[in-house]
């Protein structure tokens, strides 16, 4: 069995962050050093975490690929998030992958890019945003609409604070509550309203989607009215998953096996699978 | 069939000894708890002389027949998909230690198995699961060395269509391959790997009239089944149908108990499970057969993706026979019938697929 | 109850016993002025509930009175059930059914023996203290209980409510294989056996002499486990249908379990009472333990129920060694039956005494009506009578001493308070 | 700290409880690892205190056992209900359909006012939020031990939804229904036995309760054309976990 693939890793919390009151970022490493040297990640990809005695769980790698450090921002939903979130620093967790077709940056380049996530959606794009922000002139405008439920709901804060000063992205939150906290200074509204104000263009721009399906596919008919190709439009979808090899068949979205052709697919492909109450 | 042998019923044994001899453990169709399965046997007499399996949606019963041959009748209860990708195992197994944990893998060390009777059904699902499970370290130390002793199937049931999927009742792939006659086998060898095992035995030549007889017999098996399934790859049709009213009727009766997945031969869907230990010092962490008729299938935090009996039979139906084609080139189903009989309900999917494609295509 | 002084007291107590009760005592010049034993069961209806159902699933569900003996209600119905259907299964089935019994007592005895009766013998709250004092024991004890339970799931599928037994023998018969395996299972453990007898007979059993009669069964060969005539050390010899005109439940207020008595009088059944009638038919070799340990039989000390449940689970496990030594499938594991009206009768020694059934069928093969009693509505009046004897001169004694007295003495009939509610409160009230 | 267990019975038969006792050296092993506060019949006896893992078995049926879960809920962390009493009323629930109950009390004892006892068998979930349900009559020893132990590494247990077929299957017995014509519940039965009564060659009667996707109207059906009678059906249903499928039923109209 391949350590990585089939068989899990021990990998070291070096650093635990509450993000909010169910959201927390593990920063992990590698113990065998030969993996950790070895290892390499593509943003929009995820590993397998897996705590003993309970179980395994896919989460995205919402890191920066040159930092050597293995980030995951994970919600509590569960029996391995919530058991993942009782951890303090120094335990040790297990870690397989990395998994799945990541965001296509070669194909981002020379473009615009437009990110658009609701709630924790915006975890996978985080490592997407730091591979622009290492070669930015390859990109053109790089837009990033979050939208979440609740202001309290907002992780990342820290990643948030320094991009929405970053001169090179034009970063917007937006909070769908009417009533939101007092220090919100962002947009008030559905992180769609945001985009109805958002300059485009289209033949220039790819986009890339992480959110709830409803949300995403919304946000892709809105693009694609403006006139971005479907094919230029990219979402980062969720299933079941269990062994992320393409085997167990739970990630079964029509024909693809999310966890190995996906979990980023673009629009022409998955769009019309979407939507369709229980396919 | 030009270098065709014949093997006695009385020289059965001979071919079991000669292939155990060379280190494998024999496996074929035994009668035990009223049905006939695939299980270790040693000796010729284990198998089911005399017997007859009728096989309709939801009813299997086993009847004394007038011949005495030993596979006069069709799909045993279960494929050869336990042997190879075993319903429930470990992956591997997990100590704590001071700093971390260790991992030991579980890889399975079996003695390779050689098939006697090895259906053309279920020689063609495990073609289909060895893509599928190609990758797969469990699957594969299982599978590598295994070796088949076909049959060529004369006796279909009610059940069967492998005419139709394109499978059979001729077996294609094997070491060896057999034809059931009344005082023996037709045998034929399928790879020379089969050719030097039954070197020994020193079989004379089939003769024409053997061979002749052999040919018609599976032809008249062939022509027998009354049961069919609409050709090649259906993902498209079937896609236009998804909200055919077909999906909501079958429903209705189906159980969504799962055992058209647990005993189709090709399914492969299986579930992960981490097994802690009393003292906390220790995990196991397996997998096991799961079926898309499952709770947790199609379960998302927040979200089931298939929350209804509907869905989970469409999803069946239509991954088996359509979605399948894009992912390993090829139909899921390889008409073995088995979800059928042992559907309690007893829903036929070559019924239900043709009601869903009806003569009116959908949609459009 | 004299007027001055009352100390009422609630108090809990009575841990360690299967299901819970409260024991309700009043001393008045220095003598008991009442004492009950209280049970709540709270009732399950099971009599009533059994009208109306086929024979055939009479098994499955008096099985649910008892998770301890499921076994053993299993049988007893089974042998009433047949005498209606007028059925006689053959060899293998009574064969197969007295190993079934041999793996309850075994997993019976040995629950009791360890996690219950154990540490008041060693000054232990409970098992887990007694596992730090003496771990070989308890494991071994364990272990036993378990290789009980592994002889129910031959049979039975599993041990609390095996699936395994049907009206007319077994819906199964295990393959040799199986059977092999138990067996050798069972052979390693025979030393283990051994040593938990001499273990017990070692404990510092309380010396006392009480008179009471022992009812229990009796066959003409062999110890009598799965049937045989009722019969006591004060001449009572009965086929279970005479049971009723013998033996009266009433009712008392305090407690929704029945007590029944023989003649007006309490009566003991369980292992002592086995003892006492049965020691004949006990190999010469466990006799001679008993003996060399002081016990003569009949006994009429209570306490001796603990040596008599280590010598059955030794026994027990040659028993299940002789009926699995020369083992083989059976083609017909159980006979078909056809409906018949009428009434039949079920005894058979539960590892805490006679179980007595009596059922009714119509001519469908329908349950009109069905009695059951069980062994610890026997024992209750013997039990309470017990308290009597053994708390006559404590009424000075500290509390806890009290308790734990009356604990013990409670504990030693293993009573099988199954489907109480309520933790043994002691209520005591002096004057 | 230890986390503190407490196991607490209420109308039931003790089955679920020694269930738990038969665990042998994992018992051991689980009461190393906990501090076991209360648990009468194997000794600790401490109905009031507070506890972090609360067991409980058996099905509520006094007013008395009502007042005591509700106390139990309050002072447990975690609260879990084992076994068809708790989980389903259990088998006592047959009287719940009969309205029979002090009927019956009247017909079994002379003196039916001593008897305090509510008209209804009920779940724990009736009465009181539970944590983990884990079905069975009894609970299966693996499952309870495997539920103790992942929620003692920190995770949420949850016993499959899915049929005893699944598992039935996978141990490789041959199906009952479809072989013997035997009426086997197994198809609208919660899995987690293992599949035990079809390995013994029969139909399964249905004491773990109904799985998730329980079509109860197709397998009666299928019952139908098996030459059984509405009652004989009837009955099938109404067993060891009457009370859980009669729900389903109302549910399904
Ligand atoms: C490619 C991919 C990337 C992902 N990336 C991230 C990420 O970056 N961050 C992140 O937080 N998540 C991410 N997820 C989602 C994450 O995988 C799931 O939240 C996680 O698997 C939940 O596992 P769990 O064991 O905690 O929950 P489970 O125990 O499986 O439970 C899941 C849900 O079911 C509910 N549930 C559990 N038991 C019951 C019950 N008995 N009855 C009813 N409901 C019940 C739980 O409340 C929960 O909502 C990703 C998923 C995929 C596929
Ligand atoms: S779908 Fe049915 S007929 Fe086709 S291979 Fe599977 S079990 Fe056999
Ligand atoms: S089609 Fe038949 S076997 Fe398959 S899930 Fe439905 S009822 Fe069960
Ligand atoms: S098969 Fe059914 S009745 Fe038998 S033990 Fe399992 S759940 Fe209970």
């Amino acid at each position: 069995m391949r350590p990585l693939i089939e068989l899990p890793a021990p990998a070291r919390i070096v650093e635990r962050l509450q993000e909010t009151e169910t959201i927390f970022t593990l920063r992990l490493k590698l113990e065998d050093a030969a993996l950790a040297a070895h290892y390499r990640f593509a943003p929009g990809q995820f590993n397998m975490l897996y705590l003993p005695g309970v179980g395994e769980a896919p989460i995205s790698i919402a890191a920066d690929p040159r930092a050597g450090l293995i980030d995951h921002t994970i919600r509590m939903v569960g029996s391995v998030t919530r058991a993942l979130a009782q951890l303090p620093a120094g335990a040790v967790i297990g870690l397989r992958g990395p998994f799945g077709r990541g965001w296509p940056m070669p194909a981002a380049e020379g473009r615009d890019l437009i990110i658009i996530t609701g709630g924790l959606g915006c975890a996978p794009s985080v490592s997407a945003v730091h591979a622009v922000l290492a070669q930015r002139a390859r990109y053109g405008r790089v837009v990033l609409l979050e939208g979440v439920r609740h202001c309290r709901d907002l992780a990342l804060k820290s990643r948030f604070a320094e991009w929405l000063d970053h001169p090179d992205l034009d970063v917007q939150l937006a909070v769908c509550e009417t009533n939101p906290c007092a220090d919100w200074p962002w947009h008030t509204g559905n992180v769609l309203t945001l985009m109805d104000a958002m300059e485009l263009k289209p033949e220039r721009s790819l986009a890339f989607l992480c959110g709830p399906e409803g949300m995403m596919q919304a946000a892709a008919e809105k693009l694609v009215q403006r006139g971005v190709q479907a094919g230029d439009i990219y979402l980062s979808l969720e299933r079941n998953m269990q062994c992320a090899l393409g085997l167990c068949g739970h990630c079964q979205l029509g024909p693809h096996f999310v966890c190995r052709a996906g979990p980023v697919f673009d629009y022409a492909t998955i769009g019309p699978l979407l939507g369709k109450r229980g396919v | 069939m030009t270098h065709a042998l014949f093997l006695p019923h009385a020289r059965l044994d001979d071919l079991i000894r000669q292939v155990q001899s060379a280190g494998y453990r024999v496996i074929g169709p035994k009668l035990e708890a009223g049905v006939i399965h695939y299980a270790e046997l040693n000796v010729a007499a284990e198998l089911p002389w005399g017997w007859q399996a009728e096989q309709t949606p939801g009813r299997y019963r086993l009847h004394r027949s007038q011949q005495t041959l030993a596979f006069a009748w069709a799909a045993p209860a279960q494929g050869l998909k336990p042997w190879f990708f075993a319903p429930v195992e470990p992956l591997w197994r997990l100590r704590r230690t001071p700093d971390g944990f260790g991992l030991e893998p579980c890889l399975p060390d079996a003695k390779p198995i050689a098939v006697l009777g090895a259906r053309a059904c279920d020689l063609a699902a495990v073609a289909r699961q060895d893509r599928i499970l190609e990758h797969d370290p469990h699957y594969q130390a299982r599978r590598q060395d295994a070796l088949f002793i076909a049959l060529h199937c004369t006796h279909p049931a009610a059940s069967c269509f492998c005419t139709s999927a394109g499978t059979g009742p001729r077996a294609s792939r094997f070491d060896l391959g057999l034809t059931e006659l009344d005082t023996g086998f037709v045998l034929e060898v399928g790879s020379p790997r089969g050719g030097k095992l039954i070197e020994p035995l020193a079989l004379a030549g089939a003769t024409a009239d053997q061979i002749q007889a052999a040919q018609t017999a599976v032809a008249a098996a062939a022509a027998q089944q009354t049961r069919r399934l609409p050709a090649g790859d259906l993902a498209g049709r079937l896609a236009a149908c998804i909200d055919h009213p077909r999906w909501d009727a079958v429903a209705q009766r189906c159980l969504a108990c799962g055992n058209c997945t647990q005993a189709c031969p090709t399914c492969f869907c299986h579930a992960r499970r981490e097994t802690a230990s009393a003292d906390g010092q220790s995990a196991e962490h397996s997998r096991h057969w799961d079926s898309c008729f499952g709770e947790l299938h199609g379960h998302l935090a927040g979200f089931q993706v298939r929350p209804q009996t509907a869905q989970r039979y469409r999803q069946w139906l239509t991954h088996k026979l359509g979605n399948w084609w894009a992912q390993f080139g090829a139909s899921g189903c390889v008409g073995c019938g088995r979800c059928l009989t042992w559907c309690p309900a007893g829903i036929d999917l070559t019924e239900e697929v043709a009601a869903v494609l009806g003569e009116a295509p959908c949609g459009r | 109850m004299a007027e001055a002084k009352r100390v009422p007291l609630s108090l809990p107590l009575l841990a360690r016993v299967e299901g819970e009760g409260a024991l309700e005592l009043a001393y008045a010049q220095g003598r008991i002025a009442g004492l009950r034993l209280h049970i709540f069961e709270p009732p399950r209806y099971f009599e009533k509930f059994l009208e109306g159902r086929h024979y055939s699933e009479v098994p499955d569900i008096v099985a649910r009175i008892c998770g301890l003996c499921p076994a053993a209600y299993q049988m007893s119905a089974v042998q009433a059930l047949e005498g209606i259907l007028g059925l006689a299964p053959g060899p293998w089935v009574q064969a197969m059914r007295r190993l079934f019994y041999c793996g309850e007592w075994i997993e019976s005895h040995c629950a009791h023996l360890h996690l219950l009766a154990a540490p008041d013998f060693f000054g232990c709250a409970n098992v887990v203290e007694l596992a730090a004092k003496d771990a070989g024991a308890v494991r071994r004890g364990l272990k036993l209980q378990n290789l009980g339970n592994r002889i129910l799931q031959f049979l039975g599928g599993r041990s609390i409510h095996p699936v395994g037994a049907r009206v007319g023998g077994f819906w199964r018969a295990p393959s040799a294989a199986e059977a092999r395996a138990l067996l050798a299972e069972l052979q390693g453990a025979l030393p283990e056996a051994e040593a938990l007898l001499d273990w017990v007979l070692a404990w510092p059993l309380p010396e006392c002499d009480q008179a009471f009669e022992s009812v229990a069964l009796r066959t003409e060969t062999g110890y009598a486990i799965e049937g045989g005539r009722i019969v006591s050390d004060r001449g009572l010899d009965i086929h279970a249908e005479a049971f009723e005109r013998h033996f009266s439940e009433h009712q008392v207020p305090h407690s929704t379990a029945f007590h029944c008595l023989h003649e007006g009088q309490p009566y003991l059944v369980g292992p002592l009472a086995r003892l006492n009638l049965n020691a004949d038919r006990l190999p010469a070799d466990i006799r001679q333990r008993l003996h060399q340990a002081g016990i003569a039989l009949p006994s009429g000390n209570p306490f001796h129920s603990a040596a008599a449940r280590a010598a059955e689970v030794l026994y027990a496990l040659r028993e299940a060694l002789r009926l699995l030594a020369d083992y083989a499938p059976t083609d017909t594991p159980y006979v078909e039956a056809e409906p018949r009206a009428g009434i039949g009768f079920g005894a058979t020694e539960a590892p805490r005494g006679i179980l007595w059934h009596r059922y009714e069928l119509d001519e469908r093969g329908l349950v009109r009506a069905a009695r059951i009693v069980p062994p610890t509505a026997q024992n209750q009046a013997r039990i309470e009578a017990d308290l009597a004897a053994t708390l006559a001169e404590m009424s000075d004694a500290a509390e806890a001493a009290l308790r734990q007295r009356a604990e013990t003495v409670i504990r030693n009939y293993d009573p099988c308070i199954s489907c109480a509610t309520h933790f043994l409160r002691l209520k005591v009230e002096r004057a | 700290m230890k986390p503190r267990l407490g196991v607490y019975k209420f109308t039931s038969c003790d089955g679920c409880q020694l269930a738990l006792l038969n665990q042998g050296a994992d018992l051991l092993a689980l009461l190393d690892r906990v501090e076991l506060v209360h648990f009468p019949e194997a000794g600790p006896s401490a109905p009031e205190a507070a506890v972090d893992l609360a067991l409980i078995e058996g099905s509520i049926s006094t007013p008395e056992e009502a007042e005591r879960i509700r106390g139990i809920r309050a002072r447990a962390g975690h609260l879990v209900a084992l076994g068809a009493c708790a989980t389903a009323g259990g088998i006592q629930a047959l009287r719940n359909a009969t309205e029979a109950g002090s009927a019956w009390r009247a017909a079994l004892y002379p003196q039916p006012e001593f008897i305090a006892t509510a008209e209804r068998s009920l779940p724990v979930s009736a009465l009181v939020p539970v944590d983990l349900e884990l079905f069975g009559c009894p609970v299966d020893g693996r499952q309870l031990m495997a539920a103790l132990n992942t929620v003692l590494a920190g995770g949420r247990y949850r016993p499959s939804g899915d049929s005893v077929c699944g598992e039935c299957k996978q141990a490789g017995h041959a199906c009952v229904l479809v072989s013997r014509g035997e009426p086997c519940l197994g198809p609208v039965t919660r899995a987690g036995c293992g599949a035990l009564c079809p390995g013994q060659g029969r139909g399964c009667y249905g004491c773990f309760g109904p799985s998730a996707q329980a079509n109860l109207a197709s397998l009666k059906a299928v019952f139908a054309g098996l030459g059984l009678s509405d009652a004989e059906i009837g009955r099938r249903f109404a067993f060891i976990t009457a009370e859980a499928f009669r729900a389903l039923e109302q549910k399904h109209g």
